[in-house]
């Protein structure tokens, strides 16, 4: 129970996709002020630019439709969009937290009218697509945009193009003024929930990364998804023709010293995932799978099964040696067989490289010493003193379900902390 | 509320004002009877909001109707103390999808007008449940590790808790572990057992009462109050608690099932359960004859993903084999072991455990074991060498067995059941169903759908033995565990205030169940303090309103009882149906299902679905202009339709949109009043249904397609095609495709022709 | 400014590759490098002496030279030929690294009475004009560029695999499409075609003992060099370039191919592009296939 | 570690030869790290030519099939591209295994190995080396070429002539008297040293 005495019984949350998200709410609703800090525009992180789950297939934008529901309806939780922390100070019950936030141009005086991107003439790539396709420089991030608020795109400030945005808002939303600032909050506990992002697959000079038909598995995501640069369809970045035949390579960069020397648990799941719009999309379509293990635990095995039943999607034990550019442009993948013994040389109309996941606290110098692994993963919760915890990818390479599960179980131990401080 | 007062503000920003005629809203407004009508270009902006929060002020308003935006947005802005604010959807459905200044369009806005009136005069405050006492006490069952963390941590967060253990001691199966697979850095050698300090911890606790030798034989009541009766040695007792966390683990698969894998044929063909008991700090003697183990193998998904015995992976057991095989070979470096395997599976940072056992020697071979002879010759197909292949000379073989999930207790006999009792069990999804694809290519053969796993009864008596309507199971999945069918979502069980966590709801490791246990705790937590506000539980989270039974109009023919998901309606004595408040979730399946209207919400009611659809003006069947009604779900739907306005997805104006909380919640009598009031077409929006049903309260979606099936027969008797009503699955992501739909829709009403009762 | 670098040229350096160490050693000064002549180097053993003498025995003469070396006292060895560096850097970093493997090295030369501490860095040519002179002194020093020349850039293995990316091995490449070849020949004012076969395998060693297996991987450089319309092929590699220059008739002869292309060293393109004597320098009077297009596209 | 080679029984999955060849063959004590991915055997420019390429090479050798291992001509076919090592993701170093492996074949006397190219070619080239301090191609290749026997000699010494014809034309062959270093002696003292360790610490 919240003890009424000197100390912040506010709890933070750093990071606002579905890690964090369920942490906020989690906490909110078990009775707790909550400050969620989202680096980004929009809350949603990583899996609102998913098309869909698996095993279920569903969409992750159904479920966050419910968390924002839950933040809507819950005065408890404040939310900063385009925020970071630059540094922590204090102790467990008693933090103090310096937020900076960077601008986005647009005030809460935004209706989301969409005046500004009419006004608007320069493209920006878009960030939601991963830079398949390009948006006005003035944009709504994506159609489940939440907050539902404008970004102006801070390469057209000090522009005509800039006066022109601000001058078609009829709302006064507008602020090219705006800065950099930084606030303070207190807080008794905070959780980090800073996810991760896809390993770069230019580090992967085998496998030809740059040939337009090769893409990573978040690229993939988005080329399904309805509102992504296809609508939906699935089709050959190189010349829009249909993808047909897909090779889908696992371990691109996990469980590889050369790269990420874990593993990245979900990229399996995620390729069978793949496996099945193509052959969702169509009869004629051919899925290979290159993989070392498939690691389709618990009963997620059972969409292993699924995949496996399909006799379009056949399964080759083998890590490809390589990728290299065909002579007609499309991406020939070269290796071993290890059960057949076969050294291959197959062509596809696209390949998929199931990039792992990188903790986004990896390679960057946190405002506060944290326990990390040698990879940058945040250790749970070390010591009952510390007021920290981690929660989804931040603390290492979970999927969706495990991420709200650790999620929500940062969300007790921050009660906990506040509580007991 | 003394009187009810009902304002309209109109707002003309986002381009609403340059599509519709706003006097003409007023208008609507007027002929409805709202108290007034203002109009502002930005209702958003803090002089709009301060216009209405001075009228909520000086009491001029008691229902403020904003008219602007989707409900879906500025919530917060128009959210004013003691007032209950309903929306008009003006923008994202009527002037973002459909063309501006344009005759159906504005017929469009005038009908979202009326349709709010006709919900803010139905709508009334809710008032929370909060009769009698509520607990605060935490049940936890289930005395292993996980439960030991969970009472542990809900002592931790200030509560008390009730440890129940079936056995007479603490520890559970974990307690045997010489020790424990490593989840924190540097994840590479195994680590000291925990449980013996947390039974330590436990037993010093004075928020934790323990009880060994104990099950719960009953349970009874609902969150905040659950009266569960605990049996120890044949003697009840009787507690109160707020919440439940069920965490009774698993059982090794029964080894004497696989005789193929030489169990029983020698007795130094063990189980990797059983190696625990032979593993201590110096090397492994074997059974047989003493004899130190010099050469062992461990046998992977022995019974694991195979589909006559266990179909799921275990999960744990590749590393448990490591661990194994690590801990043998540190106490005798001598020692050679093999781990054969189909999959190898570490995921995560587990990888670096299996390096760490490749670095010390041990050997991994990719394959299928065909037999293990008495002499522990374990003969198996290598993958990699295309070789059958006999590995002789072993001096131990150890069957990686996997996790069965302690979803029942197996210790005592089942309850003999009447069939309707089974329904948690028999509903269940088929995890096996195959995918969607687009078809085969000629000549190749669609592979054979596996068969849907019958519904059974697990063996053994209910851990809860609750006392509900629908059963005294904790409902499962079809492989047993008790666990949730949500991704988002993952402790959202069946039954409100009861979570699961650990091997009962997914095999998993110690390293990811004691964070389980933590997750499970807060969700318990977060039960008992807001069931004791009368505040609904997730997904409706906060929602203070409750079903309300007016029992004089009840016919008793509990189709409520049967068909609420969460089982939150029991029956009484008389047979009259008895909520449960702090089990109810709010989703309307009752009121959906009660076919005499007798089931609603202070805030949600039928009639209030019907007064909305009818204060929609439908024009004669002169006009030529069809009106068709979409209940949508909320949470995907309604969503999908706006995000088709946000996109600027246009679709006919012919449509009434009213968004409801479940389709579940949609009775067939919504359907025929619309059709019987002059409507010529009604559509059921909602989620997918089946197998991987994407329905936030279960079975809402399915349970409105099994209703509308049997409206084919009142339209009959009305002599109306079949055609005017339809159940449609949209999904959340269907903003592009949604418009279509519509219009399809439309076009079928086009040409079976207007509704004939229009103008009755 | 120069730098001082101890230089073991390898035995190629006597023989099939004596154009690599000519055309070096002429343009070095004009790159600021200094190179001092390792004293009485041995052969490092190359990818070949292994399965005669074993690992350790091999290893031991690249200890032998870093003892010398460390004698000699610059703290940097450097080589052009792929194979000495390969050798000689993994010995090196074998001692410095490896368990007990100093002391057995320690041991073998202490038997002439040598030791070796370990210390010294052994770097490739390559490596050094990319880390150490840098492309700025490289055009700096073009006074006839090769204008219009097509250049396929072939790299072969060893220059860059398994070093080019490794802290010790300067990082100053990729392994699989690794650029400062392409970067040597723009310098040079010439153009790089694009070039798939940039790494792939000439045979090494193999190509030497058994033709018949490898004139497959030579005709595949070949044939994208031709395809790309490169003029000549420019190489690190004293044993690539010996092979697919030397291979070519019995390339064409199993084939039934075409192929006279010239292949030469970028230290032969250097040295013509920084105005120095196309022959006596460049050594293209060294190639058994004409590389005169290289002198006829220097521009003056 | 001192151990010797065990005996061959026949006996498939013989961890005693595993073990034997992670301790000592050069690289071997990375060999356990091997997951049997295939990127090695996939990646490997002249795999076609071996009988088993280094990725199943390996499980053979974890299989304890010391005989196939042994007569497998896979070590022998390595071109020392070094395309395996850089990309196995468990960092085995699979050529100096493979390297180590043919020495290890040969010296135990392996008719498969002895007689592969890649042998003699090794047994003439350090023959230069010992003799002069450095390899002279001309009298190395001609060494090679005599492994085979006279007749044979002749006819590769005549394929090979164009070749020579226009090294020497274009002045990149070594004629006359082998450039030998100063110090042959004590390099071949260091050898003999070298391949005493070598012998002690690994019995063959």
């Amino acid at each position: 129970m919240p003890n009424g005495g000197p100390n912040s019984q506010a709890i933070l949350v750093v990071g606002g996709g579905i890690a964090g998200i369920s942490a906020a709410v989690e906490t909110a609703e078990a009775g707790y002020d909550v400050i969620l800090l989202e680096s980004s525009p929009v809350l949603g992180g990583r899996v609102s630019r998913l098309n869909r789950y698996f095993p279920k297939l569903c969409h992750p934008t159904c479920g966050l439709e419910i968390n924002y529901q839950r933040i809507r309806g819950n005065p408890r939780l404040k939310m900063f969009t385009m925020a970071t922390v630059a540094g922590v100070s204090g102790e467990k019950g008693n933090y103090t937290v310096t937020v900076k936030t960077t601008p986005r141009h647009v005030n809460a005086k935004c209706t989301a009218c969409g005046d500004c991107a009419a006004a608007a003439t320069s493209e920006v790539p878009d960030a939601s697509n991963y830079g398949l396709t390009t948006k006005k420089a003035a944009y709504l991030p994506h159609e489940h945009a939440f907050p539902m608020r404008y970004v102006i795109d801070p390469s057209v400030i000090g522009t005509p193009e800039a006066d022109a945005i601000k001058a078609a808002c009829k709302y006064d939303a507008v602020d090219l003024d705006e800065t950099e600032q930084t606030f303070d909050v207190t807080v008794g506990a905070i959780i980090w929930a800073t996810g991760w992002r896809p390993y770069d697959a230019k580090n992967l000079t085998a496998y030809s990364y740059e040939l337009p038909d090769v893409i990573n598995n978040v690229e993939m995501e988005r080329l399904a998804a309805h509102d992504g640069p296809t609508d939906g369809k699935i089709l050959r970045p190189s010349n829009g023709e249909e993808a047909k035949r897909v090779a889908l390579i696992q371990c691109a960069g996990s469980r590889d010293h050369n790269h990420l020397a874990y593993c990245s648990r979900i990229c399996c799941l995620a390729s069978l995932k793949h496996a099945a719009y193509v052959r969702e999309q169509y009869a004629d379509a051919d899925v290979d799978i290159y993989y070392i293990d498939i690691r389709a635990h618990d009963k997620l095995e059972a969409f292993h099964q699924k995949l496996k039943n399909d006799p379009q999607v056949t399964f080759h034990k083998s890590k490809p040696a390589a990728i290299v550019e065909g002579p007609d442009g499309r991406p020939v993948v070269k290796g071993e067989d290890t059960v057949t013994r076969d050294v291959y040389a197959r062509d596809y109309d696209l390949v998929v490289l199931a990039t792992g996941m990188e903790p986004s606290t990896a390679g960057f110098d946190l405002p506060v010493t944290l326990s990390q692994d040698d990879y940058g993963f945040i250790v749970p919760h070390v010591e009952d003193t510390d007021g920290m915890f981690s929660a989804g990818v931040a603390q290492g390479p979970l999927d969706v379900s495990m991420s709200v599960q650790s999620a929500t179980a940062a969300a007790l131990k921050a009660i906990q902390a506040v509580d007991g401080a | 509320m003394s009187e009810r007062k009902i304002g309209v503000y109109t707002c003309g920003g986002c381009g609403i004002a340059d599509a519709l005629d706003m006097d003409q809203l007023e208008a609507a407004a007027k002929e409805q009877k709202a108290g007034f009508c203002k109009s502002h270009d930005c209702l958003c902006s803090d002089e709009g909001v301060a216009l209405i929060a001075a009228d909520v002020a000086a009491g001029e308003v008691t229902h403020p109707i904003v008219a602007a935006c989707s409900p879906r947005v500025m919530e917060d802005k128009f959210r004013f103390d003691g007032v209950e604010t309903i929306r008009a959807n003006l923008r994202e459905m009527v002037v973002w999808s459909h063309p501006a200044n344009d005759e159906d369009t504005q017929m469009l806005g005038d009908d979202q007008v009326r349709m709010a009136i006709a919900q803010a005069k139905k709508s009334m405050p809710p008032e929370p449940w909060t009769e009698g006492a509520f607990s605060e006490t935490v049940l936890v069952v289930g005395g292993g590790y996980v439960g030991l963390t969970a009472a542990l941590e809900a002592a931790a967060a200030g509560h008390q808790a009730i440890l129940v253990e079936r056995s007479d001691a603490l520890g559970g199966m974990s307690a045997k572990w010489s020790k424990v697979m490593p989840h924190l850095p540097p994840y590479r050698d195994p680590q000291e057992n925990p449980v013996a300090g947390l039974i330590a911890k436990v037993e010093a606790s004075d928020k934790i009462t323990v009880m060994t030798d104990t099950i719960v034989t009953k349970t009874n009541g609902m969150p905040g109050k659950f009266e569960v009766e605990l049996t120890r040695a044949g003697t009840p007792s009787a507690e109160t608690v707020g919440a439940i966390v069920v965490a009774t683990g698993w059982r090794p698969y029964d080894a004497t099932k696989l005789g193929h894998l030489g169990y029983g044929a020698s007795p130094d063909v063990v189980t990797n359960v059983e190696l625990e008991g032979l593993l201590g700090d110096g090397p492994v003697a074997r059974k047989s004859d003493g004899k130190a183990v010099k050469t062992v193998a461990f046998v992977q998904c022995a019974g694991s993903r195979d589909p006559a015995h266990l179909p799921y992976c275990s999960s744990v057991c590749c590393g448990t084999s490591i661990k194994h095989a690590i801990q043998m070979v540190d106490a005798d470096p001598e020692v050679m072991a093999y781990i054969i395997f189909d999959e190898l599976r570490t995921p995560g940072t587990a990888e670096e455990f299996y390096r760490s056992a490749q670095e010390k020697g041990v050997i991994f071979v990719k394959g299928k074991v065909e037999k293990v002879d008495g002499d522990l010759t374990v003969t198996y197909h290598d993958a990699l060498l295309g070789d059958d292949i006999p590995m002789a000379g072993l001096d131990m073989v150890v069957l990686a067995t996997g996790m069965v999930p302690n979803s029942t207790n197996v210790e005592a006999p089942a309850l003999e059941l009447e069939d309707e009792k089974l329904v948690p069990l028999k509903d269940d999804i088929n995890p096996a169903a195959p995918i969607a694809v687009a078809g085969y290519k000629e000549g190749v053969d669609a592979p054979e759908a596996p068969a849907r796993p019958e519904p059974s009864m697990p063996e053994g008596a209910p851990i809860l033995n609750l006392q509900y309507r629908q059963g005294p199971h904790i409902p499962m999945l079809a492989d047993g565990f008790a666990d949730s069918h949500y991704i988002c979502f993952p402790y959202e069980t069946r039954r409100s205030g009861i979570y699961t966590c650990g091997p009962v709801r997914r095999p998993m490791d110690m390293g990811e169940a004691g964070q389980d246990a933590a997750g499970a705790v807060l969700k318990a937590i977060q039960a008992i303090r807001n069931v004791k506000q009368g505040k609904g539980l997730h997904p409706r989270s906060g929602d203070l309103s409750y079903p309300k039974i007016d029992l004089n109009a009840c016919t008793k023919c509990r189709r409520c009882t049967v068909e609420c998901p969460f089982g939150a309606i029991d029956e009484r004595e008389d047979d009259y149906p008895q909520v449960n408040p702090s089990r109810c979730r709010r989703c309307g399946t009752c009121m959906g299902a009660c076919p005499v209207r007798t089931i609603s919400f202070d805030n949600y009611s039928v009639a209030m679905i019907n007064d909305m659809a009818k204060a929609v003006e439908i024009p004669d069947e002169f006009d030529e202009k069809p009106r068709v009604l979409i209940l949508a779900c909320r949470n995907d739907a309604y969503p999908a339709l706006d995000m088709a306005g946000i996109q600027r997805e246009t679709y006919s104006a012919m449509v009434r949109v009213i968004p409801v909380r479940c389709l579940g919640s949609v009775s067939m009598l919504n359907a025929s009043d619309a059709l019987s009031t002059g409507y010529d077409g009604v559509i059921l929006m909602g989620c997918k249904s089946g197998d991987d049903y994407q329905c936030h309260f279960v079975k809402g979606s399915g349970l409105a397609t099994e209703r509308m099936g049997k409206i084919e027969e009142t339209l009959k008797s009305m002599m109306l095609e079949k055609e005017r009503v339809q159940t449609m699955e949209v999904s959340i992501a269907d903003s592009k495709k949604v418009g279509k739909l519509i219009d399809d829709f439309v076009a079928t009403i086009d040409e079976i022709g207007l509704n004939p009762f229009k103008g009755f | 400014m120069s730098k001082k670098y101890t230089y073991y040229p390898g035995c190629s350096s006597e023989g099939s590759g004596s154009h690599l160490d000519i055309s070096l050693r002429a343009i070095a000064p004009k790159l600021g490098v200094e190179l001092e002549d390792l004293n009485d180097w041995n052969c490092c053993g190359a990818s070949v002496t292994h399965v005669e003498a074993g690992a350790l025995p091999t290893a031991a003469l690249s200890a032998r030279n870093l003892a010398n070396a460390q004698k000699q006292g610059n703290a940097e060895v450097v080589t052009s030929c792929a194979a000495c560096y390969l050798k000689t850097h993994q010995t090196n970093e074998k001692v410095r690294d490896k368990p007990g493997f100093k002391d057995k090295i320690n041991e073998a030369l202490g038997a002439a009475g040598m030791s070796y501490d370990g210390e010294l860095h052994v770097r490739h040519a390559c490596e050094v004009i990319v880390n150490d002179v840098g492309l700025d002194k490289v055009r700096e020093q073009v006074t006839k560029p090769l204008t219009g020349l097509k250049v396929a850039p072939y790299v072969g293995c060893q220059t860059v695999r398994p070093f080019a990316g490794t802290d010790r091995g300067g990082e100053y490449d990729t392994y699989d499409d690794p650029e400062f070849l392409d970067d040597f020949i723009e310098a040079c004012g010439a153009e790089a075609v694009e070039y798939d076969a940039k790494t792939a395998c000439c045979g090494g060693a193999v190509s030497l003992m058994s033709p018949d297996k490898t004139l497959g991987l030579m005709k595949k450089i070949l044939d994208e060099a031709k395809e790309k319309q490169a003029d000549v092929i420019a190489t690190p590699c004293p044993l690539c370039q010996q092979n697919v220059e030397m291979y070519q008739a019995q390339v064409n002869e199993k084939f039934g191919t075409d192929h006279n292309i010239p292949v030469v060293f970028y230290s032969q393109l250097m040295a013509v592009a920084f105005g120095m004597d196309p022959d006596k320098d460049g050594c293209l009077d060294r190639n058994t296939i004409s590389a005169d297009v290289v002198k006829q596209k220097a521009g003056g | 570690m001192t151990a010797p080679l065990p005996e061959s029984n026949g006996k498939k999955y013989d961890l005693g030869f595993a073990r034997w060849v992670y301790e000592n063959v050069d690289g071997g004590d990375k060999l356990s790290m091997c997951m049997q991915c295939g990127a090695c055997s996939g990646s490997c420019p002249i795999g076609t030519e071996m009988d088993h390429g280094p990725r199943k090479l390996f499980m053979m050798i974890r299989a304890g099939m010391k005989e196939d291992v042994l007569k497998s001509n896979t070590m022998f076919n390595c071109t020392s591209c070094y395309n395996c090592v850089v990309r196995c993701p468990r960092k085995v170093p699979v050529t100096y295994i493979l390297q180590d492996l043919g020495r290890v074949a040969q010296r135990l006397g392996y008719a498969e190995a002895k007689e592969t190219d890649n042998a003699r070619f090794a047994k003439a080239f350090f023959w230069s080396t010992r003799k002069f301090g450095r390899t002279d191609e001309r009298l190395f290749s001609a060494k090679y070429y005599l492994s085979f026997g006279v007749g044979e000699a002749i006819k590769m010494a005549k394929a090979n002539m164009p070749v020579a014809r226009s090294l020497m034309k274009a002045k990149r062959m070594h004629l006359g008297m082998p450039h030998k270093i100063k110090g042959v002696k004590e390099l071949n003292a260091i050898l003999d040293k070298a391949e005493e360790i070598e012998k002690r610490e690994q019995g063959v």
